[in-house]
């Protein structure tokens, strides 16, 4: 919100602070407000995805713990810590930017992009043995071995797989986009101390797609 | 905006509280070392329901670390900190009543609990 | 003004066996629900009268005078407050109190009820009545479902769906419990008179009880939206002395003994009625939901997108168990599928009726 | 300001104003100003309330007859998945917040515009966006699964259509977090010095309230929505019960936001009763932290009862129990709201004009609405009365008639802010009644058929429901006829209408100091307030 012009009704203020704010203090804590807010509804979001787990678990225990196996753990557990890491990295951007250090933001976004692209790619490895051995959601399950031995909806939980690991996928892609235009931006040098809150707020969203995956990891992958 | 108890040089800055490296170091750190221990911990072939209760609490102290330090919860305005309880909250309360109403199917009456699988809707139309 | 006239109305009607609000009541819990139901209507009346009077006496007694009036500064009285938050809390209890007490009637079957499943399917009720054996003899179950053609025939008229389905029939003065399930989609079992409804759910069982002390005649509703004829998805409560339902349950349980015996056409017939295939196929040329079914076998059937289709043997068969496969031009796709409710001897024995047709 | 303007008439020397500041149709569709987008939603949601309403009419022609004989089966499912789909996601969820709340908060709060001027507009478009799924479905053959897409029946219908339908309301959703959002960050970070939490006006306190809701239940239906979508393009089967899912389980996750949804419809009527009852009566109103604070508690409660559209789904009898305590806990903040209101006309200044009438017509309404409410909560009577025409007499009393009812009291309220023209009071007031008969005429009969057993969602019924559908279908025709003189003489207004006042109502709220209609940024000046919005004492005292 912040390229609208000021200098509307007689005060001189920055260019990047909105004309209806009074001043920076009021314009960066609604932004974070507002960001929280939108994480809010995020949680509420992801939160359908964990009843359908957990009612889909409760309705079949036995294949839950069957079909998790058919999971990579060793992947799980990289692709934790790549996620992880980038989570730090993206925190010491934020922090470069309320130092207003611009070349340090640019530089640890690119670090957090890195490491998102990273999380994707394994991600990709994992999803194509699993397409190419029919471990499938819904209708396209087609597992001959867990078929044959359980017939208790089996699909079910690569549904769920499927849907909460896409979700939280889709938010990965769209994490790469706003820190990719984070990092153009403090390239052009835009971020100062007092104005670094389109910084921050992408790095709280950042860490709530890590935060997700931080459940999504155990409840998927480890838990037997 | 305020700080008033963080580790090291701590001072009042335009850009907010800022966290010294060592302290995002240390919770790197840990996070790390809880992934491992939760990866751990699902070799040890625990049954369950003791499997789920571990593997949830690491994930609730990894989150809270997350929560606190990377996203600067600990030092951030008050009502923020609310909305965020606030929504876990209503997230509980979607989990809770849903899962009453799973959980308690066939308490009162026997026939209606059962789940039928699919199945036997297949034995039952034949 | 709107409301007042229904109020006097229901003081009339209460007079009158209470009927204004709701239908007769006919089982044994149906009492104690209209109790309940009469003591939130006269709580909120009352309320509402109160409400109401005081809003249009204030409204025209302190109706403006002058643009320059000015009014004194009530900024609100706690203890009014307190009594319109609290009071009502009481009265609230106790109708949740009433509510809870028959909803525990209503939702635990008595131990010594009758069992019927009953099956709800688009868009009609299958009633099955468990085997017995009677006087030594072991008699097997038996399905009760399906329309009267020949009462189908009144083309428009409500009365008609709900008198021409088949009836579910149950003895007076004995509890009966269904269990149900849906084969397709949500369904509702409602039985207003008896106060009596749960939804149909495909893949669980859900049950209802009931015991209706007279012998008489109830409407029952599907009240669960199912697709496009949910109106129309109506049938009856026929509940019969003890002596006459014990009479016709072994009549029933005899003839599915002999029928057990039936091949080819005539086991085809027995079930185009028996399955409910009569609500929608006709036997005499005209068009119903689906198309008519005399005279079809061997001939060319257009199908919708185009393609036409000789009716053959493996046409018929597909028809009945993939109905959604190859719908004729100009009928709706709405046909149920029979896969897995139809044994082969029973798909056989349509397709031999279908074939014996004029 | 100088205080002399406060009542002052006519327009601010400039005579320039939000409507005339910038010209053309892009400085409108893509304008920032709060002002702007508020009227543009109240355009957009009013056309899409003519086309719900025309379905409506066309349902209760249908019905003036027991046979199925207008339209067939298909049709009619159709039209009234279609009335509902349009009347919840495209009419009652924006009706009040989107366009009076966008329109009144920033006025109240005595602020230049909400916090996030963009993503309002985002907001709008992305409504529009959304509405143009659901009118593709329209134009395409329609749905016919009901609003509710329960499942299996949504899931395992083969028209293609339930997924633009699906898709449309998916992101009307968005639409509505976002300016949920918006607003609360507004109310929290955005008020003028001396808008003290205590002196915001009651219609700021339910908008608050709704805008809560909106952002913590509006997510759960997105994520349902989408897995339904995949339930239909996949078959992940969560829901479907041929492929191990609960159909039951769908109705939790729709009921947890759909239920908390009524509340984001009729929160901002009962704000607008706050409004204009005190206005009109030139009276403080009764009881300000009482009302407030039932606002909130009816949007805090309002999350742990949905399971009351529940009760003979084949949910487990404990959980019924629960949800119908519960269920009870929420009539109570609703009660005090009804009697503070009532309370405030206690020995007020009453103006019988057009809003004041809509507002007592409202209490009436709402008053039955909420009563019957009683007997849906109350678990014996509502395994008799679910899924009946008692259940759609109820909800349209509470949703169609309170919202609507409020809408258009507010709607006369403010038109001389929002527009600067006055309308016809005269023509205003025979309306009125003619809306109020036609509107109890046409819902008041189908609590009877309900209660006698007539189920909902039916093509033909019997014979003997036949008296109630017939009142019902010529109320429906009478309130029909109402809301086009109602949009004409609003309509003519703006084109002969007399130029409004700054304060045609002597009201004490801050969006009553500015010009009507109000200038570019909302006030000419810095906005202090140093008395409450009720505080007609002390609005007297600094205007003589």
């Amino acid at each position: 919100m912040s390229t609208a012009a000021g200098a509307d009704h007689g005060h001189a203020h920055p260019w990047y602070q909105a004309h209806h704010f009074k001043n920076m203090e009021q314009q960066n804590a609604a932004n974070k407000f507002g960001m929280w807010l939108f994480l809010v509804q995020e949680l509420l979001f992801f939160a359908g995805l964990f009843m359908a787990y957990a009612s889909m678990r409760f309705f079949y225990p036995g294949t839950w713990l069957e079909a998790a196996e058919q999971l990579d753990k060793v992947m799980g557990a990289v692709n934790t810590i790549v996620l992880l890491t980038s989570s730090l990295t993206m925190a010491l951007g934020v922090r470069a930017a309320q130092l207003g250090n611009n070349g340090q933001v640019a530089a640890w976004c690119a670090a957090t992009l890195a490491g998102a692209y990273g999380f994707l790619v394994i991600k990709y490895l994992e999803y194509s043995h699993k397409i190419h051995v029919g471990l499938l959601p819904g209708k396209w399950f087609d597992f001959k071995e867990l078929t044959q031995t359980n017939t208790d909806a089996p699909q079910l939980f690569f549904s769920v797989y499927f849907m909460m690991t896409g979700v939280h996928g889709l938010h990965v892609v769209i994490g790469i986009g706003v820190i990719f235009w984070i990092m153009l931006r403090a390239l052009r040098k835009d971020f100062s101390p007092e104005n670094y809150s389109a910084v921050e707020n992408v790095g709280l969203y950042w860490h709530l797609v890590d935060l997700i995956w931080i459940f999504l990891f155990p409840l998927l992958y480890l838990v037997r | 905006m305020s700080s008033s108890h963080a580790i090291g040089h701590d001072h009042e800055h335009a850009g907010g509280h800022i966290t010294p490296l060592p302290v995002y170091f240390a919770v790197y750190g840990a996070l790390l070392v809880l992934t491992v221990v939760t990866v751990a911990v699902s070799y040890m072939g625990l049954p369950p329901l003791q499997s789920i209760t571990v593997a949830m609490l690491v994930a609730m102290v990894k989150a809270t670390l997350v929560g606190a330090w990377f996203m600067h919860l600990k030092y951030d305005a008050k009502f923020n900190v609310f909305t965020f309880l606030a929504a876990l909250w209503f997230m509980a309360s979607f989990f809770v009543f849903t899962f009453y109403d799973l959980a308690s199917r066939g308490m009162v009456n026997e026939v209606t609990g059962q789940h039928v699988l699919h199945k036997d809707m297949d034995e039952q139309k034949k | 003004m709107s409301m007042l006239l229904p109020l006097l109305a229901a003081g009339v009607a209460r007079a009158d066996g209470g009927q204004f609000w709701m239908p007769k009541a006919a089982s044994t819990y149906a009492q104690q629900v209209d109790d309940v139901f009469y003591f939130i209507y006269f709580t909120d009346a009352a309320f509402f009268v109160v409400l109401m009077a005081a809003m249009i006496i204030m409204a025209v007694k302190y109706k403006r005078r002058s643009e320059d009036d000015t009014t004194p500064v009530i900024k609100g009285n706690h203890t009014l407050e307190l009594v319109w938050s609290v009071f009502p809390t009481f009265l609230l209890v106790a109708m949740f109190w009433l509510g809870f007490r028959g909803w525990i009637n209503m939702s635990v079957p008595p131990a010594d009820s009758m069992e019927i499943r009953v099956i709800g399917q688009k868009w009609n009720w299958t009633y099955q009545y468990p085997a017995a054996s009677v006087n030594g003899q072991e008699l097997p179950g038996f399905e009760v479902a399906g329309a009267d053609e020949a009462c189908m025939q009144r083309i428009g008229d409500p009365t008609r769906d709900i008198e021409c389905n088949a009836p579910i029939v149950v003895p007076a003065g004995k509890p009966v419990k269904l269990v149900m399930n849906s084969r397709d989609v949500l369904h509702s079992f409602f039985i207003p008179d008896f106060r009596a409804k749960k939804d149909v759910v495909p893949g669980r069982y859900t049950q209802l009880w009931f015991e209706a002390p007279e012998p008489g005649e109830h409407n029952v509703f599907c009240t669960e939206y199912c697709g496009d004829r949910h109106g129309y998805m109506y049938s009856k409560v026929k509940v019969l002395p003890q002596a006459e339902f014990d009479a016709w349950i072994t009549e029933q349980r005899e003839k599915a003994k002999a029928s057990g015996a039936l091949t080819g056409a005539a086991l085809g017939e027995q079930l185009f009625a028996s399955k409910g295939c009569a609500g929608c196929h006709k036997l005499d040329g005209s068009r119903l939901v689906g198309p008519p079914l005399n005279a079809k076998f061997g001939t060319q059937e257009n199908l919708e997108g185009g393609a036409t289709v000789t009716i053959d043997e493996g046409y018929l068969r597909e028809s009945i168990l993939v109905p959604g496969a190859k719908v004729v031009a100009g009928y709706p796709p709405s046909m149920p599928p029979y896969q897995g409710q139809l044994n082969d001897a029973q798909v056989e024995g349509l397709v031999e009726y279908i074939k014996s047709l004029k | 300001m100088s205080t002399s303007t406060l009542d002052g008439v006519g327009h601010g020397a400039s005579g320039t104003n939000y409507l005339n500041a910038k010209k053309g149709l892009m400085s409108w569709l893509f304008t920032i100003d709060h002002k702007r987008i508020g009227v543009m939603y109240l355009a957009t949601v009013l056309t899409f309330f003519l086309a719900g309403g025309l379905f409506a009419l066309a349902i209760r022609t249908e019905l003036a007859t027991p046979a199925g004989d207008i339209f067939s089966a298909a049709v009619y499912n159709k039209l009234f998945t279609l009335h509902g789909a349009i009347m919840v996601f495209l009419v009652l969820v924006p009706a009040i917040p989107a366009t009076l709340g966008n329109f009144l908060l920033p006025l109240q709060l005595g602020t230049i515009d909400v916090a996030f001027p963009k993503l309002n507009l985002l907001s709008f478009h992305i409504y529009v966006f959304g509405s143009l799924f659901l009118l593709y479905t329209l134009v395409t053959g329609g749905v016919d699964t009901g609003w509710t897409f329960y499942t299996p029946y949504s899931s395992s219908s083969a028209d293609g259509n339930v997924v633009a339908a699906l898709t449309g309301a998916f992101i009307l959703g968005f639409s509505s977090i976002l300016t949920g959002l918006n607003f609360i960050v507004t109310v929290h970070k955005m008020r003028a010095p001396g808008v003290t939490w205590l002196r915001m006006p009651l219609f700021v306190w339910a908008i608050y309230a709704t805008s809560v809701i909106q952002v913590l239940a509006t997510p759960v239906i997105a994520i349902t929505l989408f897995l339904l979508i995949f339930e239909k393009i996949v078959g992940i089967g969560i829901f479907d019960p041929a492929l191990g899912g609960d159909p039951v389980l769908f109705q939790h996750f729709f009921w947890f936001y759909s239920h908390p949804v009524v509340y984001v419809m009729v929160l901002p009527a009962f704000g607008v009763m706050s409004e204009t009852i005190t206005v009109h009566s030139r009276k403080h109103i009764f009881g300000y932290t009482a009302i407030a604070a039932s606002s909130v508690a009816i949007a805090a409660v309002g999350f742990i009862i949905w399971g009351h559209h529940m009760f003979v789904s084949g949910q487990s009898e404990l959980s019924g129990t629960v949800f119908s305590l519960l269920t009870f806990a929420v009539a109570i903040p609703t009660a005090i709201k009804l009697c503070s209101w009532i309370a405030t006309l206690y020995k007020g200044s009453i103006q019988w004009n057009t809003p004041m009438l809509y507002s007592l017509g409202f209490l009436w309404i709402f008053a039955i609405g909420g009563l019957t409410g009683l007997f849906l909560a109350t678990l014996a009577t509502d395994v008799h009365l679910h899924d009946t025409y008692f259940v759609v007499a109820h909800f349209h009393y509470v949703m169609m008639g309170g919202v609507l009812f409020a809408l258009v009291a507010g709607m006369h309220h403010w038109w001389p802010k929002i527009t600067g023209k006055m309308y016809n009071d005269t023509i205003g007031r025979v309306t009125f009644v003619l809306s109020f008969i036609g509107y109890n005429l046409t819902f008041f009969p189908q609590f009877v058929a309900g209660s006698q057993g007539m189920p909902r969602r039916y093509h033909q019924y019997l014979p003997e429901f036949e008296m109630w559908n017939q009142l019902s279908t010529l109320g429906s025709y009478l309130f029909g006829l109402s809301l086009f003189i109602i949009l004409g003489y609003l309509l003519q207004s703006l084109f002969s209408g007399k130029a409004a006042p700054r304060n045609p109502w002597g009201a004490a709220s801050l969006e009553w100091r500015t010009q009507s209609p109000p200038v570019e940024h909302n006030f000419e000046g810095d906005v202090v307030c140093t008395y409450g919005p009720y505080d007609y004492e002390a609005h007297r005292a600094l205007k003589s």
